[in-house]
């Protein structure tokens, strides 16, 4: 059985190597501040008894007045899956740090999140429109779009 | 030349014309019904009794089909290809005996002469996937060009097998000599043979230049109508010429008890093709390096010592021939066991074709 | 020596190729018979389900979910009602969890039978392989004709259940195909795995590195072929997995092979999936109490299956209304695609075909 | 690769296809032959039941796709009057979420599976072509007490006769 990790455990052991890292941390998941989702990222992945070698998912998620990025890591070594967010409050360029070095899964699913969402990430080799052509106005997935 | 002469060839032309028109609407049928049979379905059973007719619906449906000449296409090139593609397949024919002495030409070199017109089917491949314009075409092209040179060598060594046993190049002579089908004094030599023609006639596992999967259709990509139909007529006609090449080589052609020989003919030249199918509907096909490395790395050496050894054979079995009733019987076990020990032998030192090409 | 001009040549393969399972593109790029580069361009199928999911109510996104892998299309309702009964709370009967684990198996079997085949076909058998498969996949479309009235689409499950209780009928001729299945994967062994010019194209050809395999996410076959031993429904049991005795096929390679092979070695565990659960099966309803008009509560929630194809998940948000607030699909084929162009470079054009195959995507899955 | 077993798995594979040569086609002929579908098929047009149907639009609200378009009027007494009642089957999913959802059964799925038109105007159904007739008839889907009186599906695990 998969556990999930608890949110606020996680957010803790966070704490400890980056203070200001957590926006806020709940049983279910953790919210990061943008700018250090890469390196928390890292963290994440490296440090011993955590080890998230294996990025599930990706989601963005629009709530009209933030967007937000899900991502749902998983250990495949300890078996256990933490469920991470990260908010972007400017809707008109949305910018992220892309986990591409980190995890090559995010690769096609951050360029669907850039293409239905609209969130760009920062580094990503080869952003740009996936299911969607080239030159399409408008990002469907969000709440506004109709 | 005399009269008679000019009387000879107008009749053959016409019985070969027709033995190989329906002949290749025979095997249309036949290779869709076998095959379907092999797939565990009825195939073609709709057009005439049991489908026999469908080849006729087919050909009814290309003919009214829009004839398309790609807008960039090298008009004369796309044009000419179907029938520098099909008459090669035809010329085969001419020396091939359906019974004794019935024969358009008895020509001294006949056997030569097949493998000279029968590899010039391919330059109608190579005309057609050249003048499509199409990139699929021209790598089908390109494959079927290197294919049909790299198998042309060992099928031409292993006839030298068959032409050193019966001392002539003559097709009628070469059905004369055949007490026993050659398939049991040469089991490699006909392997080779049945292989190398198989690519030759490019039919799975060697139908590289269709390649559907890979290739879409290959050079026939941008053909429709009667063009079409000629290409896919010559795919037959290059089968019937050679499963007849093959029967004459190594079945012993017309020979065979009760039935007469046209029939006997026949029967083996269907069953030449039933290998065909059942290959067909078995086997994967070759990648195109694994192709040419079975040509250069696997066949060539074997035909190579397949020449060999038949070459020390018949030195050997010169004087013995008369006590022997003429015929070298102990010579059809040692030549199976030669075989069957050289395939084995051979596999151990044999890799195909190249693995990843770093880029 | 005379040098030779010579240029690359970009070929698009697809989006109408045969084998492109589909209308999926690749623009690559040959120098000669080898890749030197590839592109995957996706979006020839994509018809917005997790938008159109988003006006509708949760029922009616359950015929959208059948459309996204349309070949196994029950576990793909499956995990959508797995993650909207985790949102609202729901426990689903005993009997309707097996029915669930039956469905889900029967459905890996039909989809890994097209999987094995199409791979087949792409390498050239002339489709007698398929054929062969196609006849034990059509039991299977009867067998779920039975129940709910589609061989495609099926529409089965519901959240809290599944629609229909299985008639009588059902379970005899199940029984009977669970005890002929094994014979003909046996059949298809016999056909294929010894098959020189098979071993000759597959072996070592398209191999993905465990830590590759790993960092790019893969799932489903194609991960437990890279040698990781990670299945869903090991790992994080769903439904009453936790129940039966099964094995988790690993391969060592990670290429085309071992992909092959897994799948055929998964379609046997499934029929012995199958068995234990026709004997298990309790009886009792087949759907909970559920209004017909479901509102979750706020909230979200993730739920993963081990579909034929990998880790199928959908995230599910609710604001408390009718219809999902939104629906994300995380599509196994999709992110399998993601080290396709790694796979391929260097190697030859049959061999992308046969590496594509192998991975064995359906559209509908991918482009969403 | 090396060639280890000499051809001894192409030969395997070649006597299998050789085996299954003889063995008996799985195809059926279909305009000939028809095999009976499920009892609960979910086949091509729905069946509506004028005299049960108490326009209560359910089935329009149920329907994923909103295909099914009801107007009424003021009946007699308390009950509506259906005016109109159309289902656009080229848009049909066909998933039965209408016939399922019906509280007076007054809708079934229907039976056929032969109903191609050559315009798309004629996949609309209006409210006459949606009534019980010889051709269409309902199935059992959602609906038991018509299920019971459905034939016997032909599948076909008995009919290829198993492992031979």
């Amino acid at each position: 059985m998969t556990t999930a990790l608890s949110g606020q455990e996680v957010s803790r052991q966070i704490g400890e190597r980056f203070p200001d890292a957590v926006l806020q941390s709940d049983e279910a998941a953790v919210v990061l501040r943008g700018e250090s989702l890469l390196e928390v990222a890292q963290f994440l992945k490296a440090t011993p008894g955590l080890e998230f070698d294996y990025l599930t998912s990706i989601s963005g998620v629009d709530y009209l007045d933030y967007l937000e990025v899900v991502y749902h890591l998983t250990s495949m070594k300890n078996n256990h899956s933490l469920v991470l967010k990260v908010r972007c409050w400017d809707r008109d360029k949305p910018s992220l740090p892309s986990v591409v070095s980190l995890w090559r899964g995010a690769d096609l699913q951050e360029r669907e999140a850039y293409d239905l969402v609209g969130i760009a990430f920062s580094g990503h080799p080869n952003l740009k429109r996936i299911l969607l052509w080239e030159g399409f106005e408008g990002h469907p997935l969000r709440r506004d779009y109709l | 030349m005399n009269g008679w002469d000019w009387i000879h060839w107008l009749i053959f032309v016409v019985v070969i014309l027709g033995f190989a028109l329906s002949m290749i609407i025979v095997f249309i049928w036949t290779e869709r019904k076998v095959i379907g049979r092999f797939q565990l379905r009825r195939g073609p059973n709709r057009v005439g009794p049991m489908g026999v007719l469908q080849a006729f619906a087919d050909f009814i449906k290309v003919l009214t089909k829009e004839d398309i000449v790609p807008a960039k296409a090298d008009r004369w090139v796309h044009l000419l290809a179907p029938i520098v593609a099909f008459v090669p397949a035809l010329l085969v024919l001419a020396v091939v005996p359906f019974r004794d002495g019935s024969i358009l030409a008895d020509l001294n070199i006949g056997i030569l002469y097949v493998v000279a017109i029968g590899a010039l089917g391919v330059v109608g491949i190579f005309m057609a996937g050249w003048g499509s314009n199409n990139k699929y075409s021209l790598i089908s092209a390109m494959r079927t060009a290197a294919q049909v040179v790299s198998y042309e060598v060992p099928v031409v060594l292993s006839i030298v097998g068959v032409i050193l046993i019966t001392g002539s190049l003559s097709m009628v002579t070469i059905v004369h000599e055949q007490q026993v089908p050659f398939i049991l004094l040469q089991p490699l030599g006909f392997l080779i043979f049945f292989l190398g023609t198989t690519a030759e006639i490019n039919r799975s596992p060697f139908d590289l230049l269709e390649a559907e999967s890979e290739i879409v259709a290959g050079f026939h990509i941008e053909y429709s109508g009667m063009k079409f139909a000629l290409f896919y007529l010559g795919e037959y006609a290059h089968a019937v010429a050679a499963s007849a090449v093959i029967t004459t080589l190594f079945l012993s052609g017309w020979k065979g008890p009760v039935l007469p020989p046209v029939l006997w003919f026949l029967i083996k030249v269907g069953f030449v093709f039933w290998l065909f199918l059942w290959m067909r509907s078995t086997l994967p096909r070759l990648r195109v390096d694994q192709l040419m490395g079975f040509a250069w790395k696997f066949l060539l050496p074997l035909a190579l010592f397949n020449v060999f050894l038949t070459g020390a054979e018949v030195l050997l079995w010169e004087e013995k021939m008369a006590s022997w009733g003429n015929f070298p019987w102990p010579f059809l076990f040692l030549n199976l066991a030669l075989a069957g020990g050289l395939i084995v032998l051979w596999s151990k030192f044999f890799r195909l074709g190249g693995g990843r090409v770093e880029v | 020596m005379m040098e030779l001009k010579t240029e690359p040549v970009v070929i698009n393969m697809g989006p109408q190729h045969p084998s492109t399972h589909g209308v999926f593109r690749m623009r690559v790029t040959f120098d000669g018979e080898v890749i030197v580069d590839m592109e995957p361009v996706f979006g020839y199928l994509h018809r917005g389900i997790e938008k159109l999911a988003e006006e509708r109510t949760y029922t009616q996104v359950i015929p959208l979910t059948d459309r996204l892998d349309y070949v196994a299309s029950m576990t793909n309702n499956h995990a959508y009602v797995l993650a909207v009964e985790r949102l609202a709370g729901i426990t689903v009967p005993e009997r309707a969890e097996y029915l669930r684990v039956i469905m889900d198996e029967m459905m890996r079997i039909s989809s890994h039978l097209l999987a094995v085949g199409f791979l087949l076909n792409d390498m050239g058998a002339f489709f007698t392989p398929l054929m062969y498969m196609f006849r034990e996949r059509e039991k299977l479309l009867d067998l779920f004709e039975m129940v709910c009235g589609q061989r495609l689409t099926y529409n089965y499950m519901r959240i809290g259940g599944l629609s229909h209780d299985i008639p009588p009928e059902f379970l005899p001729a199940l029984n009977r195909f669970v005890q002929e299945m094994p014979h003909f994967i046996d059949e298809y062994d016999q056909l294929l795995a010894e098959n020189e010019i098979l071993l000759a194209r597959t072996k070592g050809v398209g191999v993905l590195s465990r830590e590759l395999a790993i960092n790019a996410s893969a799932s489903g076959p194609v991960l437990r072929a890279s040698g990781v031993s990670w299945d869903i429904r090991k790992a994080d049991p769903y439904s009453v997995y936790d129940r039966f005795k099964f094995q988790v096929p690993i391969g060592t390679a990670g290429d085309i092979y071992d992909r092959y092979w897994v799948r055929i070695q998964e379609m046997r565990h499934s029929v012995r999936i199958l068995e234990q659960a026709i004997k298990g099966l309790p009886s009792g309803e087949v759907m909970a109490k559920v209004p017909p008009l479901l509102r979750p509560p706020q909230g979200e929630a993730y739920a993963h299956i081990e579909s034929p194809r990998g880790e199928l998940g959908f995230y599910v948000v609710s604001d408390n209304s009718i219809a999902p607030y939104r629906l994300h699909i995380r599509a196994p084929t999709f992110i399998n695609l993601t080290t396709l162009r790694d796979l391929v470079i260097g190697w030859k054009l049959a061999d992308a075909v046969a590496v594509f195959g192998s991975i064995d995507i359906v559209l509908g899955e991918v482009d969403r | 690769m090396r060639f280890k077993r000499y051809g001894a798995g192409i030969a395997k594979g070649m006597a299998l296809t050789l085996k299954h040569l003889w063995r008996r086609p799985i195809t059926v002929e279909y305009p000939e032959e028809r095999l009976i579908p499920s009892k609960r098929f979910r086949g091509y047009e729905l069946v509506w039941y004028p005299e049960r149907c108490t326009a209560c639009a359910t089935c329009a609200k149920a329907c994923p796709q909103g295909n099914i378009e009801i107007v009424t009027s003021r009946g007699e007494g308390d009950m509506y009057k259906v005016e109109k009642f159309e289902v656009d089957t080229g848009r049909c999913m066909f998933d039965g979420l209408c016939v399922e959802s019906c509280p007076f059964n007054a809708l079934a799925m229907g039976q056929s599976y032969e109903r191609s038109s050559y315009c798309r105007g004629q996949v609309v159904l209006s409210k006459e072509e949606l009534t019980i007739s010889e051709e269409r008839q309902p199935s059992g889907y959602a609906r038991p007490e018509i299920e019971a009186l459905q034939p016997e599906q032909t599948l076909l695990i008995y009919r290829t006769g198993g492992v031979r």
